[in-house]
C-alpha cells in the first residue's frame, strides 16, 4: 500500500523553505510562510496519524521499488505520533513568529533553514532506512550548524564548534556502524535487516555495530557522558531556533535509539541493555544537578533536556510493554513541554532585556498571562498532576517498579524533587522577585497576540495529554505492542517476502 | 607562465572543460560520470576562469547569483521526484519519455530522471563556483 | 588484512589528530576519518574488480561485478561530507578571525 | 468595591454548602459513588465517593472558608495582588473539597499536589520579600518531597492489591498487611502525611509559611491544608492501621511532634509564628490519636479536629487584625489592645477559651475526651501521658499569650479607640459562638455530625456521647490540673521562653531546618562543582570523554563475544597494497606533521590513496568525485591559506602521549570490528536487484549513477541539500563584515 502522505510531512516544509529562499530578504513574507507551512504540516501529519490509526503501519515506497531495494518509508504509530507532535511544535513556532515583530529574526536564512530542519526532522521520522536516516541525521545537523553559527557571537561561534566536531564524532560512528551492517547483512531496510538478523546471534560484527549505533545515537541524544554539546551551543540562537532544537533534536536521538533497540537489535538481555541503564541514570542525575547550578534561562532548560533524556531511555533500558509506552508517552509529553519552555524563555529575555535570570524579575506583576502560561509547561516539567509531566514520570516509576528496580525509583524521586527546584527558581527568580534596580527596567508592551497563541496552543496539548491521558496512553501502550513485535514491523514492510 | 598566457589558454580550456562537463552529466546513466561530477567539473572550470580573470567579471556576465543558481538546482531536484505525484505515483517514481539519439553522448532516455540529475548538477556546480567566489573574495579581501 | 589495518590506522590517525589543541589539524583529522568511514563502507561489500556498469546491449551486470550499492552510498557519503568539511574550514576561519587563535581552548567560556 | 463582593458571594456560596453538607451528612444513610475511567493502567479514575466522613471535612473548609472568605473582604482591600489572592484561595478549597471527596487515592493524590500548589502560590504572595520566596520554596520542597513518598506508595498499593478505591481496599485489608510490601507502603503513607499535616522533623515548613497573609494562614495552615495529612491516615486507619507498626510510628511521632511544636511555641514572639507551633502540637496531637487508634481515640481524634479548627482558624484571624490594628504581631511590642478595641478581645477570648479546654466550650469536651482515650488505652506508656499532659498545658500558655497578653494594658497611658470593620471581627466572633453552641449542646453535634462521620469512616457505631459533664473523674482532675499548669507556666513564661531558646540554641546544628538549609547548599555547591568539572568549557576534554566513552563501549562489546579469533589469511595484490601502504605513511606522517603546508599535502597524498583505490577496485564514478571533491577542497584550503591559523607549537608530550594513546585504543577496536567485516559478504540480495534492473527498468547502465538518481535518489536529495545548506552557512560567515571585528 504507498501512499504518498508519508514523505508529505518532510516534503512540505522542504518545498515551503525552497519558496522562502526564493523570496529571500522579504522577511514579512517568511514570516506568513512559515504559519501556512505549519498549518499544512499540521493537517497533513494528522491525516497520516489518523489513517495510522485506524488502518494500522503503512508505507511508502519511493521511486516505486519495492521494499528492501528502494527507500521505503515507514510510518507506524510511533513515527506517525512523533510526526503529529511535531507539526504542533511547527506550528505553535510559526504562530510565535508570525506576527511578532517584537522577534528580530537575526538573518534572512533562519526561516528557510527551520523548515527544512522541522524537514529531516519528519524524514528522519518517517524513514523505514537505515543510510536515509543517516543522511537525515546529516541534514538535520549542518542546519543545525548553521542556524547556530548566525548568533556570530564569539560564544555562538565557540558553541558551534563544539557542536559540529563532537557531532562529526556520532556521524563517523554511524557510517562505520553502517558498513559493518551491511558487509553482514547486505541490506540497509531497517525491516530487511531486522529480519536477517534474526537468524544470526552473538556474531561479532552485529555486536560490534549494535555498539556503534548505541554510541552514536548517544551522542546525538545527549546522554551522559556525550552530552557536551548541547548546553554549551542551546541557548546562543533565537528563542524560537533553540525552541525547535530544544524540542526535536536530541528526541530524533531518542526516537533513532528507541527504532534500533526494539526492531534491529531488541535489547533484552543484552549487556547494553544493562550500559543504558546505567547511562541514563547517570544522565538523570547530571543533567539536573547541570541545571540547579545555573542561572541562565535556557540553559537551565538546556540541561534539563539532558536530565528528561535520561527518563526516556531509562523506560527504554527497564524493557516492558509498560515501560516502554512510559518512554513513548515521555517523549510525546516532553517535546511539546520543552519546546514550549523554551519559547518562555525568549519572551522573558525580550520582556526583561537578559537571558541571566539575576537580571530577570517582576514579570508575575507586569505580566500576568506569560506568567500564568508558564506555569503550564514549567509544572508538567516538574511532574504536577494533572498535567502530562505527571503522567509520564507516574508512568516510567511504575515501570520501575514492577522491575523491582528500586535504584531507578530513587533516583527519579530525587531527580523529580531537583527539577521541581529548578523551575520554581526560574519561577521565583524570573517572575516573583522584584527586577533588579541595574536592570532594565520588564518592557510594558504585552507579547502580541502571536505569541501567545503560540505558547497557547502548546500549553494546551500539555494540559491535554495529561487530562486525556486515558486517550493517549493507550496509543502509546499500542506503540509499545508494536515496538516488542518486530513481525508486525517487518511484514508491514516486506510483506510476505 | 605570464597572467597573458595564462588567460589565453584558460579562454581556451574553460569552455573545452564546461562541454566536457555537460558531457559527463548527459552521458552519466550510462556511463561513469553523472550530475555530481559534472557539476564539479563544471565548478572548477568556471573557477579557473575566475582565477584568471577576476571574480568580478565571471559574476557581472551572469544575470543572477551563484546562491540563486544552486537553489534553481535544487528545486529542479524536488520539482523532477514531484511529478510522479501529479499522476500518482509513488514520490519520485521515473516518468520516462521517449529515448534520444544525442551527438557523443549516445542514446539518452528522456525523464523525471535526467531533470533530477541536471538538478544535481546545477546545485554542486552552483555550490562549487559559489564557494570557491566567496573564499577568494575573502582572500582579497586583505 | 592490510586494508584493514589501512582503515583501523586512518582511525587512529583521525581520532588522534581530532584531539588536538589546534582547529586545523582537527578539521584534517575529521577528514581523515571521513576517508576511514569510507573504505570501510566501500569493502563491506567485498572488493572485485571490474566496474558496475553494464555493458552496451546487456540487460544485466555480468558477474564478477563490484558491489554497485556501497558504491553509491560511499559518493553520498563522500558529498555530504565535502559540504561538512567545507563547513567546518569557514567555521574555523570565522574563528579564527573572532578569536585570533587555533587554540579550542580559546573558545573557553563560562559555562 | 468589586473585590468585596466576590468576597461576600464567595463566602455566602460556601456557607450554604456548608449547611448543605450538614444537612447531607444528617441524612445520608449509604456512601453515594459517582466514578469514570482515567487512566485504568495505573488505577487512577475519577471516582468520589460521598460518606460522612467526606462530609465532616466538606462541612469544615466550607464552614472556615465562607468566613475566611469573609474576613479576606476586611483584610485584604490595599493589598496589591489581592483578586490573584483571593482566586487562588478559591482554588485551593475546589481542591481540598476534591481531595476530601475523591474515592481513589490517586485522584486524591492529585488533589493533594493541587493544594501543594496552592498553597506555594498563597505563601508567595507576597513575593518582593525575599522570606517569602524561600518560605514559599521550603514549604513545597518539603511537601513535594513526601507527595512523591506518597506517590510511590500509591503505586505500591495498587501492585499489593490491585486496585486503589479507598471502598475497595478496605476490603483487601488482610491482603495488603500481608503483603512484604505492607511495611513499605505504610511507612511512604505515613511519610506523605506527615510532611504535609508538619509532623516533626518536617514540622518547620508550617512556622515558614507564616509569611502568608492571615486569612491564608487561617485557612490553610491550621484549619484545612495541614489537615489533609491526618486525612490520609484517618482515611488508611482501616486499611493499613492496628498493627504495631502503625502503633508505634504514629505514636512516637505524634509525641514528639506534640511536645516539640508546643514548647518551641512559647519561645516566640511573633503571634503567628507562635500559632504556628501550637499547630504543630495540634497536629501531633492528631496523629497520636490515630496512632491509638481505640474506639475513643478516634472520636476524640474527630472532636478534636473539629475544635482545633474553630479556635485556631479565630486566632488566626485575630492575629490579622491585631496586625491591621496595630501594625505589628510582635508579642513584646502589643499591649493594651483591649482598650483599642474590646470587639476584638472578645473575638480573641472566646476561641481562646476553647483552646485552653474551658468548660463550656467545646474544647473541653474536646480534652476530656482525649485524656479518657489515653487513660483507658491498653498499651499506653505512662510517658506518653506525661507528654500529652505537658503538651496540654503549654498549649494553655500560648492561647494566654495570644489572646490575653496583648490586650492587657502594660503602660498607664491609654490608646485611642480604634474601629475594625466587620469583616475583621465577624469571622472569629463567630467562630467562638459555634465553640461555644457546640459545647452547650453536645449532643446534637455528636449525633448529628461526629457519629455519622465515625460510622462512615470506622463501619459500625461508636457508642459514645457526647457530654459536656462527666463528673469528678481522674480526667476532670487532670484537666483542672492542665490549666493550673498552663496558667503557672504564663506567669513565669519569659523565663521558659529563655529556657527554650538556650536548648534551641544548642541543638540548632541537628535542627531540621538547618538540615534542610544545608541540604540545599550543598546542593547548589555540588552541582555547580559537579558542572564546572564536567561542562568546563574545553572542546579537547569533551572530545576525550566522547572518543573514552566509546572506546569503553566497543572494549565491552569486544569481551562481550564469545569467539575473539579472526582470520588473518586474507591477501591483496602487491599494486593496490603499494598505494595503501603509500597513503598510510601519508596518513602516519601527517599526523606528525608540523606545519600546515605539510599537513595538507599529506591529507592530499591519502585522498589520492584512497581515489587510486577506488580507481583498481571497480569504482569510476567513486574516483573521479573523490578527486574532484579532494580537488575542491584543496583550491578552498589554498585560498584561504593565509587566513588560516598558523600551526603553533602543539601540546606537551605527555598529552600527546595521553591522546594517541586514547586513539589508539579506540581505533584499535574498530579495527578488529573492520577486520571482521572486510571481504564478507554473506547475502548479495539487494545488489543483485540492481543489477537485474537497472537497465531495463531504471534504463541506465551505469548501475551506481542509477542507485544514485533513481533507486535511492531521496538520498541524493538530501545531500545535496547539505550541499545547498553548507553554502548558506558558509556564505554568512565570510560574508565581508567592514565593521565589526
Amino acid at each position: 500500500m504507498n501512499s504518498n502522505l508519508l514523505i508529505l510531512p518532510a516534503i512540505v516544509p522542504f518545498v515551503f523553505a525552497l519558496v522562502m529562499l526564493w523570496l529571500r530578504g522579504r522577511e514579512g513574507a517568511a514570516r506568513y510562510l512559515a504559519l501556512l507551512s505549519g498549518v499544512i504540516q499540521s493537517i497533513v501529519a494528522a491525516l497520516l496519524f489518523k489513517l495510522v490509526l485506524s488502518e494500522g503501519t503503512q508505507t511508502l515506497e519511493i521511486g516505486g521499488w519495492e521494499a528492501p531495494f528502494g527507500i521505503t518509508f515507514v510510518a507506524d504509530l510511533l513515527s506517525a505520533s512523533l510526526a503529529l507532535v511535531t507539526s504542533f511544535v511547527s506550528l505553535a513556532i510559526a504562530l510565535y513568529i508570525s506576527v511578532e515583530k517584537d522577534e528580530p529574526i537575526t538573518h534572512p536564512f533562519t526561516l528557510p533553514l527551520l523548515q527544512l530542519l522541522l524537514s529531516s526532522v519528519y524524514g528522519a521520522f518517517l524513514t523505514g532506512d537505515l543510510f536515509n536516516l543517516f543522511v537525515w541525521f546529516e541534514v538535520m545537523l549542518i542546519t543545525s550548524f548553521v542556524l547556530l553559527s548566525f548568533g556570530d557571537a564569539k560564544q555562538a561561534i565557540g558553541g558551534a564548534i563544539k557542536y559540529v566536531l563532537l557531532n562529526l564524532v556520532s556521524s563517523v560512528l554511524f557510517l562505520t556502524a553502517i558498513g559493518l551492517l551491511y558487509g553482514k547483512t547486505g541490506t540497509l531496510n531497517f525491516a530487511h535487516i531486522a529480519a536477517r538478523v534474526g537468524h544470526l546471534s552473538n556474531e561479532p560484527l552485529l555486536i560490534g555495530a549494535a555498539t556503534l549505533l548505541f554510541c552514536a545515537f548517544s551522542i546525538k541524544a545527549a546522554l551522559f557522558p556525550v552530552h557536551f554539546w548541547l548546553p554549551a551551543s542551546y541557548h546562543h540562537t533565537p528563542a524560537f531556533v533553540s525552541a525547535t532544537f530544544g524540542g526535536l533534536l536530541t528526541k530524533v536521538g531518542v526516537y533513532a535509539m528507541i527504532r534500533t533497540f526494539t526492531l534491529v537489535f531488541p535489547l533484552q538481555g543484552t549487556w547494553l541493555q544493562t550500559a543504558l541503564w546505567i547511562i541514563s541514570i547517570a544522565t538523570m542525575l547530571f543533567g539536573v544537578l547541570g541545571a540547579a547550578s545555573q542561572m541562565n534561562f535556557r540553559r537551565i532548560l538546556s540541561f534539563h533536556i539532558i536530565s528528561q533524556i535520561g527518563y526516556m531511555t531509562l523506560g527504554l533500558a527497564l524493557w516492558s510493554p509498560l515501560a516502554l509506552s512510559a518512554a513513548v508517552f515521555y517523549l510525546l509529553h516532553h517535546i511539546i513541554a520543552k519546546t514550549n519552555l523554551f519559547l518562555f524563555g525568549g519572551l522573558a529575555a525580550r520582556l526583561c532585556g537578559s537571558d541571566d535570570l539575576r537580571k530577570q524579575g517582576g514579570l508575575y506583576s507586569s505580566h500576568l498571562p506569560t506568567a500564568i502560561l508558564f506555569l503550564i509547561p514549567a509544572l508538567s516539567l516538574a511532574g504536577m498532576p494533572p498535567l502530562s509531566g505527571f503522567f509520564a514520570k507516574l508512568l516510567v516509576l511504575q515501570a520501575a517498579l514492577e522491575a523491582h528496580s528500586l535504584i531507578s525509583v530513587i533516583c527519579m524521586l530525587l531527580v523529580g524533587l531537583a527539577t521541581m527546584y529548578s523551575m520554581i527558581k526560574i519561577w521565583s527568580e524570573a517572575f516573583w522577585k522584584p527586577a533588579p534596580a541595574d536592570a532594565v527596567r520588564p518592557s510594558n508592551r504585552t507579547p502580541s497576540a502571536g505569541a501567545y497563541l503560540g505558547v497557547a496552543y502548546l500549553a494546551l496539548f500539555t494540559v491535554f495529554i495529561g487530562v486525556g491521558a486515558g486517550y493517549v496512553f493507550p496509543i502509546c501502550e499500542r506503540i509499545a505492542g508494536e515496538l516488542l513485535d518486530q513481525g508486525c514491523y517487518i511484514h508491514a514492510v516486506l510483506g510476505e517476502r | 607562465m605570464s597572467p597573458f598566457l595564462l588567460r589565453t589558454s584558460v579562454k581556451f580550456i574553460a569552455p573545452i572543460q564546461l562541454a566536457l562537463a555537460l558531457y559527463f552529466l548527459l552521458r552519466g546513466h550510462n556511463e561513469p560520470g553523472g550530475g555530481f561530477i559534472g557539476g564539479l567539473a563544471a565548478a572548477s572550470a568556471v573557477l579557473l576562469y575566475g582565477l584568471s580573470f577576476g571574480i568580478q567579471e565571471v559574476e557581472s556576465k551572469l544575470p543572477v547569483s551563484w546562491f540563486s543558481f544552486a537553489l534553481f538546482g535544487l528545486s529542479l531536484a524536488v520539482f523532477s521526484a514531484f511529478i510522479s505525484v501529479f499522476v500518482n505515483q509513488p514520490f519520485f517514481t521515473g516518468i520516462w519519455g521517449p529515448e534520444l539519439y544525442a551527438p557523443l553522448v549516445g542514446k539518452l532516455k528522456l525523464g523525471t530522471v535526467l531533470l533530477f540529475d541536471i538538478g544535481v548538477f546545477c546545485l554542486v556546480m552552483g555550490f562549487g563556483v559559489g564557494l570557491g567566489f566567496t573564499f577568494f573574495a575573502k582572500e582579497a579581501e586583505r | 588484512m592490510i586494508i584493514a589495518s589501512f582503515i583501523g590506522l586512518l582511525y587512529i590517525a583521525g581520532f588522534y589528530l581530532l584531539l588536538r589543541r589546534s582547529l586545523v589539524r582537527a578539521a584534517i583529522g575529521a577528514l581523515l576519518l571521513g576517508h576511514a568511514a569510507n573504505l570501510l563502507i566501500f569493502v563491506s561489500g567485498g572488493l572485485s574488480a571490474g566496474a558496475p556498469i553494464i555493458r552496451e546491449g546487456e540487460d544485466s551486470l555480468i558477474s564478477p561485478y563490484p558491489d554497485p550499492l556501497p558504491q553509491a552510498l560511499v559518493l553520498t557519503a563522500i558529498v555530504i561530507g565535502l559540504g561538512v568539511s567545507a563547513y567546518l574550514l569557514a567555521l574555523i576561519h570565522r574563528t579564527a578571525e573572532i578569536a585570533g587563535g587555533d587554540d579550542m581552548d580559546d573558545l573557553k567560556e563560562e559555562e | 468595591m468589586k473585590f468585596r463582593t466576590s468576597c461576600y458571594s464567595l463566602s455566602g456560596a460556601s456557607a450554604v454548602l456548608c449547611i448543605f453538607a450538614i444537612w447531607a451528612s444528617m441524612n445520608l444513610d449509604a456512601p453515594y459513588y459517582l466514578a469514570f475511567d482515567w487512566l485504568p493502567k495505573v488505577g487512577l479514575r475519577i471516582s468520589f465517593r460521598v460518606d460522612s466522613f467526606s462530609l465532616f471535612f466538606v462541612t469544615l473548609i466550607c464552614g472556615i472558608g465562607s468566613l475566611v472568605f469573609f474576613f479576606c473582604a476586611g483584610y485584604l482591600p490595599g493589598d496589591k495582588s489581592r483578586s490573584r489572592t483571593l482566586s487562588i484561595l478559591l482554588l485551593f478549597t475546589l481542591s481540598m473539597l476534591g481531595l476530601v471527596l475523591s474515592d481513589n487515592v490517586l485522584l486524591l493524590f492529585i488533589f493533594w499536589e493541587f493544594t501543594t500548589i496552592t498553597s506555594f502560590f498563597l505563601v508567595g504572595a507576597k513575593c518582593e520579600k525575599k522570606e517569602a520566596r524561600e518560605a514559599a520554596l521550603q514549604a513545597l520542597l518539603v511537601t513535594v518531597a513526601g507527595g512523591m513518598a506518597l506517590l510511590v506508595a500509591i503505586l505500591l498499593l495498587f501492585m499489593a492489591a490491585g486496585t486503589l478505591e479507598l471502598s475497595s481496599l478496605e476490603a483487601n485489608r488482610q491482603l495488603i498487611q500481608d503483603s512484604p510490601l505492607y511495611p513499605v507502603i505504610l511507612i511512604l503513607i505515613a511519610a506523605g502525611a506527615f510532611t504535609k499535616s508538619a509532623q516533626f522533623p518536617f514540622h518547620f515548613w508550617l512556622p515558614g509559611a507564616m509569611t502568608a497573609p492571615s486569612p491564608v494562614s487561617a485557612f490553610l495552615h491550621s484549619a484545612t491544608m495541614v489537615k489533609a495529612g491526618i486525612y490520609l491516615l484517618a482515611r488508611f486507619h482501616p486499611i493499613l492501621g492496628e498493627t504495631v507498626l502503625w502503633h508505634d510510628l504514629l505514636i512516637g511521632i505524634g509525641a514528639a511532634t506534640m511536645i516539640v511544636g508546643a514548647s518551641l511555641a512559647l519561645a516566640r514572639t511573633d503571634i503567628k509564628a507562635l500559632l504556628a507551633y501550637t499547630t504543630v502540637s495540634a497536629l501531633g496531637m492528631l496523629t497520636f490519636l490515630l496512632g491509638l487508634g481505640t474506639t475513643l481515640a478516634m472520636k476524640a481524634a474527630l472532636v478534636f479536629l473539629l475544635v482545633h479548627a474553630c479556635y485556631k482558624a479565630a486566632l488566626f484571624m485575630v492575629a490579622g487584625s491585631i496586625e491591621k490594628l496595630a501594625g505589628t504581631r510582635d508579642l513584646d511590642r502589643l499591649h493594651s489592645l483591649g482598650k483599642m478595641s474590646p470587639a476584638l478581645w472578645c473575638a480573641a477570648a472566646l476561641p481562646a477559651l476553647s483552646m485552653c479546654g474551658l468548660p463550656p466550650m467545646l474544647g473541653f469536651i474536646g480534652k476530656e475526651l482525649i485524656y479518657e482515650a489515653k487513660l483507658i488505652a491498653p498499651t499506653i506508656d505512662e510517658l506518653f501521658l506525661l507528654i500529652g499532659f505537658t503538651a496540654n498545658a503549654l498549649t494553655v500558655t500560648a492561647a494566654l499569650l495570644a489572646a490575653v497578653k496583648p490586650f492587657i494594658p502594660r503602660t498607664m497611658d491609654s490608646p485611642p479607640k480604634r474601629k475594625l470593620t466587620l469583616p475583621l471581627l465577624a469571622p472569629p466572633i463567630i467562630l467562638g459562638i459555634v465553640s461555644l453552641a457546640c459545647g452547650l449542646f453536645p449532643t446534637w453535634v455528636g449525633d448529628n455530625l461526629l457519629e455519622p462521620s465515625f460510622q462512615a469512616l470506622k463501619g459500625e457505631p461508636s457508642q459514645i456521647k457526647l457530654k459536656l459533664w462527666h463528673g469528678v473523674n481522674p480526667v476532670f482532675i487532670l484537666s483542672v490540673l492542665t490549666l493550673v499548669t498552663g496558667a503557672l507556666i504564663y506567669w513565669i513564661h519569659s523565663y521558659f521562653a529563655r529556657m527554650v531558646s538556650v536548648v534551641e540554641r544548642w541543638s540548632s546544628p541537628f535542627a531540621p531546618e538547618r538540615l534542610y538549609a544545608q541540604l540545599v547548599k550543598r546542593f547548589v555547591q555540588f552541582a555547580s562543582l559537579q558542572t564546572r568539572l564536567a561542562q568546563n568549557g574545553s572542546l579537547n576534554f569533551y572530545l576525550t570523554v566522547t572518543l573514552c566513552f566509546a572506546s569503553l563501549l566497543l572494549a565491552a562489546a569486544f569481551f562481550s563475544l564469545p569467539e575473539k579469533a579472526v582470520d588473518l589469511s586474507l591477501l591483496i595484490h602487491l599494486k593496490t597494497s603499494l598505494i595503501i601502504l603509500g597513503a598510510a605513511a601519508a596518513a602516519v606522517l601527517s599526523i606528525r606533521a608540523q606545519s600546515m603546508l605539510e599537513a595538507v599535502l599529506l591529507l592530499g597524498v591519502v585522498g589520492l590513496g584512497v581515489t587510486l583505490f577506488f580507481v583498481f577496485y571497480g569504482a569510476p564514478d567513486l574516483a573521479l568525485t573523490q578527486f574532484l571533491v579532494e580537488l575542491l577542497l584543496l583550491v578552498l584550503i589554498a585560498s584561504i591559506w593565509s587566513r588560516l591559523p598558523a600551526f603553533r607549537p602543539d601540546t606537551p608530550k605527555r598529552e600527546k602521549r595521553r591522546d594517541l594513546f586514547a586513539a589508539c585504543i579506540l581505533g584499535v577496536f574498530l579495527s578488529y570490528f573492520v577486520l571482521q567485516a572486510v571481504f564478507l559478504n554473506e547475502h548479495n540480495a539487494i545488489s543483485e536487484f540492481y543489477a537485474q534492473n537497472a537497465a531495463t527498468e531504471a534504463f541506465g547502465r551505469n548501475v551506481v549513477n542509477v542507485i544514485l538518481v533513481d533507486f535511492r535518489a531521496l538520498d541524493t536529495m538530501g545531500e545535496i541539500t547539505v550541499l545547498a545548506i553548507a553554502m548558506m552557512g558558509i556564505m554568512s560567515l565570510l560574508k565581508t563584515r567592514k565593521t565589526k571585528r
